[in-house]
């Protein structure tokens, strides 16, 4: 087997397979089902289904209002859980952490809070076009309503930043740089510290959507030098329904609330009301309280193989398809073929098959994909494709999935009669 | 392999019928599938006296699904009213195109109808309900 | 056993805490938990636990966009569950069901996008004295952005609605009427079909926040008369990270969106974007996939009991409760001594302990209970005092758990030498 | 029964120490326990000379606990200079109550401290991190 030959940690692939109970689920076409959709959402290992249903069980009460102990116990859990987040991400403190459902409502709640009280009329706002629409439509709201002018930043034919543009853009002094870390359409891997230094040294506030890279190398937020980052816990074998924005303390201290009601508060009258201290303050009524423990399962998972390693065996699995794919007759490739420059995800064209037919074939083979554009409509549209089909990897594929993954490519490529 | 893609849906995606821009033309709409991007556009022209559907055209770029469907049932369409034209189920559509869709590939199936559609009510109209055309078991969510 | 011999019915309070996990768990006390913090959030039965862990383990993919089986099968399952929502509430269609996080952010949801949309300065917005801070704040914070008034409809010293103030303020011809169902703070039951009816037959748009009352009582939209209905899941033995927004279709489909990125677009250029149909345009990113088959799962449970069930149990409750803590020395009850005006929720101070003080004692008893202001200060306020405590049932409680915090009482009082 | 409602505590909760309103005063604030509205208000008078503390008074409503703290701490007060008050450090608060406290009553016994500070700062202060207070085993949110 390919696979098994090639893997360079005993610890990821196949071998981390029988830790995530969907790969006994078995799959139309009677094989093993080949996972290649973590991009879009990653699967659960059972130590977070079981974390889950433990707090669910035995640690569950509404959170920071409780007097006796199950709540004290929820809360110290709830609590636990965004001092992990801190420490996975190396943030100065927890008040850093903010809790939210996704990236995407992280990214409104930075446009709306921050946003709203520190833009106007007069001033940029900077994205650049590879942009998933969570860290794009937000500017745009932004500046529909304050007035603001929003610019994106070009990318080259081989999908990675414009830097020249970028600098001509910050030259124009933007009030917000908004930039992704990894596209999740192709799969490029932004010199993110480089950036962030250029928008800070410009006076910008530097966003970061860190959806697609959280999940999959080291990210320590100390180095980073953003403002903000955002990222989900459903893409990082936690569960749904839970995501982070971390931010600066000073900035979120100074920030009003978006989202009010219970918890957020210090003090109501019936005429108005003063905020809590952060992070309390952006998090209005009930939060994911069993959600945030089954992402502090996850992190502990993956600090247990360690985010070194699975940025490595992503890696090596990107060069290993990467290759394989590219050798295919009618297989088109986007993104950087530089293995730093481009995450565990591939997007691919096949000649005079559209994406989604292919995604429909691959799943009579039991390969799951994702077809379409990604949640990146521009960036579809820059290169000239109406979409894409999309193979993305994480620690539990390995060197089979890739061949799995051709053949299906050739089973698609025999029905439309152009292989 | 395939009871999908058999091989009339292989031909009209390659030789779609009615395909084109009529210009002028009485009716024009374009819609897309927000999952994919995908865009389709039709034309008809009427018949001056009766107001029937003298000729359509669809244009534009898809699957092998969404372009296979259009073409069936572009031919189905000329000599109806507007009023036959706004009756038509999607159901019927379904069934014309001649293979089974699930909700995956619901919305490229009947791109061609909600466009003709479109045309029709000269609006953007709302996706057909998935639960109610596919019926409930297997109906899905009809976002992208 | 007392709680045996009054049970009116087989299926509530001791024979269903089998159902639930936490009753296994042990207490300092070394007595069973008795749990009457249902109003906080509710606990899970296992079926609501094993379906998520079923859902996370066998049936978890993104959803919206994946044409591989995995995903249409948690597509199938997350819009399942928004079919289940539907039909609980009788809302006339699954296009009403939008998905939020919980309560708050419904309320907040509408106050954002309905709000800012439809109210300008020189409108005005009622809410009420018994509101709970979520759906309070945002009308404070409504107001302060567009330059509306906001008023407060009175409340009676026994915690109910002043019907003549209401009548009053909605001759000035509100834009909105926010009003709760149910006080989580005193358990007041208000007339909601005739303050509805007053509300819209003013011209108001009338917005529910019904949070204490879809978990405990039958509700139907149909019915209802509301414009906009706000729950969460966490109360009704749902997950945490769910909550539903239910709207009028036509309201809906006219309202500008709230949070914006990927799902809830129909196109996206780098400059501007459409929106998608409802209720996907309001769920931006990735929803709470697996919670909201939690959900599900919580509402097949309640359905298996029956809501009418739930409620006659938990009238019985408050009927017991009501008399036996009335008749204990030292114990003020706030709110209605009419069963039908008062939930199975019961507010109470006891003379000379500070409510915090209580809440410990009859926590060291084995007895959780909430003492606080119940993001309720305004009523706190107008009641004169600072907090209470407050014990609130569900269908897992029966009459033993009432004699339980009866004695817990007289154990606080004791304490404090005031017994 | 009670290592919490030991004698002392219940004494000082219904007889406080230095209770009342200074006035006039040359510091003074006011802050709430945001999980039950318990308000609590600090008055200080100083010794023009050394600007040592020379009297100081709480007054509000509150928990046992949260009376009995700012009582017991009202009796350290007197001499103390403004950068002594600055530096006291909560874990003294806590260890002078002398009941264990956690993070259920965690804001109840650091309140009549926390108003104090704010007294000294002319200025809202933060709550104590309770990881930091506490230790972090024991340390939930420090939120209502
Ligand atoms: C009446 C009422 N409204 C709103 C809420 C807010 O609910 P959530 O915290 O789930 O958003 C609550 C919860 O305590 C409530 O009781
Ligand atoms: C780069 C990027 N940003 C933002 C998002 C939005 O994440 P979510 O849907 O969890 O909010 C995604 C998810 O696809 C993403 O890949």
């Amino acid at each position: 087997m390919v696979g098994l030959q090639h893997r360079s940690r005993a610890v990821t692939g196949a071998a981390l397979r029988a830790d995530f109970p969907v790969f006994e689920r078995p799959t139309a076409s009677g094989r093993r089902l080949v996972y290649l959709d973590s991009a879009a959402s990653a699967q659960k290992p059972r130590a977070v289904i079981e974390a889950l249903a433990q707090t669910y069980a035995h640690h569950y009460a509404n959170v920071h209002r409780g007097i006796y102990e199950l709540s004290v116990d929820a809360d110290a859990r709830y609590e636990g859980a965004r001092r992990s987040v801190a420490a996975f991400i190396g943030a100065d403190s927890p008040r850093e952490i903010v809790f939210v459902r996704n990236a995407t409502e992280a990214i409104n709640l930075v446009a709306f809070s921050f946003g709203r009280s520190n833009v106007g009329r007069d001033d940029l706002v900077v994205t650049t076009e590879l942009e998933h629409h969570a860290n794009l439509v937000p500017w745009q709201q932004l500046c529909a309503a304050t007035g603001a002018t929003l610019a994106h930043v070009r990318s080259t034919d081989d999908g990675k930043l414009d830097l020249d543009d970028l600098r001509s853009h910050l030259e124009r002094g933007p009030k917000i740089l908004a930039v992704s870390h990894v596209s999740n359409a192709l799969g490029t891997i932004n010199p993110i510290a480089e950036v962030t230094g250029l928008g800070r040294a410009a006076g910008a506030t530097v966003v970061v959507d860190a959806a697609q890279s959280v999940p999959h190398m080291p990210l320590n937020v100390a180095e980073l030098g953003a403002d903000f980052v955002a990222f989900s816990g459903h893409k990082m074998l936690g569960p749904s329904g839970i995501g982070v924005l971390w931010g600066r303390r000073a900035l979120l201290d100074a920030m009003p609330p978006f989202l009010t009601g219970g918890s957020m508060i210090r003090r109501v009258t019936l005429d108005g009301a003063e905020w809590n201290e952060v992070p309390w303050k952006f998090e209005a009524g009930t939060p994911a309280i069993a959600e945030a423990t089954g992402l502090a399962a996850a992190i502990d998972y993956l600090e247990g193989i360690g985010m070194d390693g699975v940025r490595a065996h992503e890696r090596e699995l990107f060069i290993a398809a990467w290759s394989r794919l590219g050798n295919m007759p009618g297989v088109r490739l986007l993104g950087p073929d530089d293995p730093d420059e481009h995450a565990g995800v591939i997007s691919f064209v096949l000649d005079g098959i559209h994406p989604h037919d292919v995604a429909t074939i691959l799943d009579r083979e039991g390969v799951a994909v994702r077809a379409g554009h990604h949640c990146a409509q521009p960036l579809m549209d820059r290169h000239g494709v109406p979409a894409t089909t999309r193979a993305s990897f994480y620690l539990y594929n390995d060197h089979d999935d890739i061949e799995r993954l051709a053949d299906a490519i050739v089973a698609t490529q025999r029905v439309f009669g152009t292989a | 392999m395939d009871n999908l893609y058999r091989d009339f849906i292989l031909e009209h995606y390659r030789e779609p019928h009615h395909r084109g821009v009529l210009d002028p033309a009485d009716l024009s709409f374009a819609d897309s599938n927000p999952t994919c991007g995908d865009e389709l556009a039709v034309t008809v022209r009427l018949e001056p006296d009766s107001g029937r559907v003298a000729e359509v055209a669809f244009d534009g770029r898809g699957c092998a699904i969404s372009q296979a469907s259009a073409s069936i049932m572009s031919d189905h369409l000329a000599g109806m009213s507007l009023d036959e034209l706004r009756a038509i189920d999607p159901r019927t559509v379904l069934d014309d195109l001649g293979v089974p869709i699930g909700p995956a590939r619901f919305k490229c199936a009947l791109l061609g109808y909600k466009v003709l559609q479109g045309a029709v009510r000269g609006a953007m109209t709302d996706w057909p309900e998935e639960a109610e055309v596919l019926g409930d078991a297997s109906a899905g969510g009809s976002s992208p």
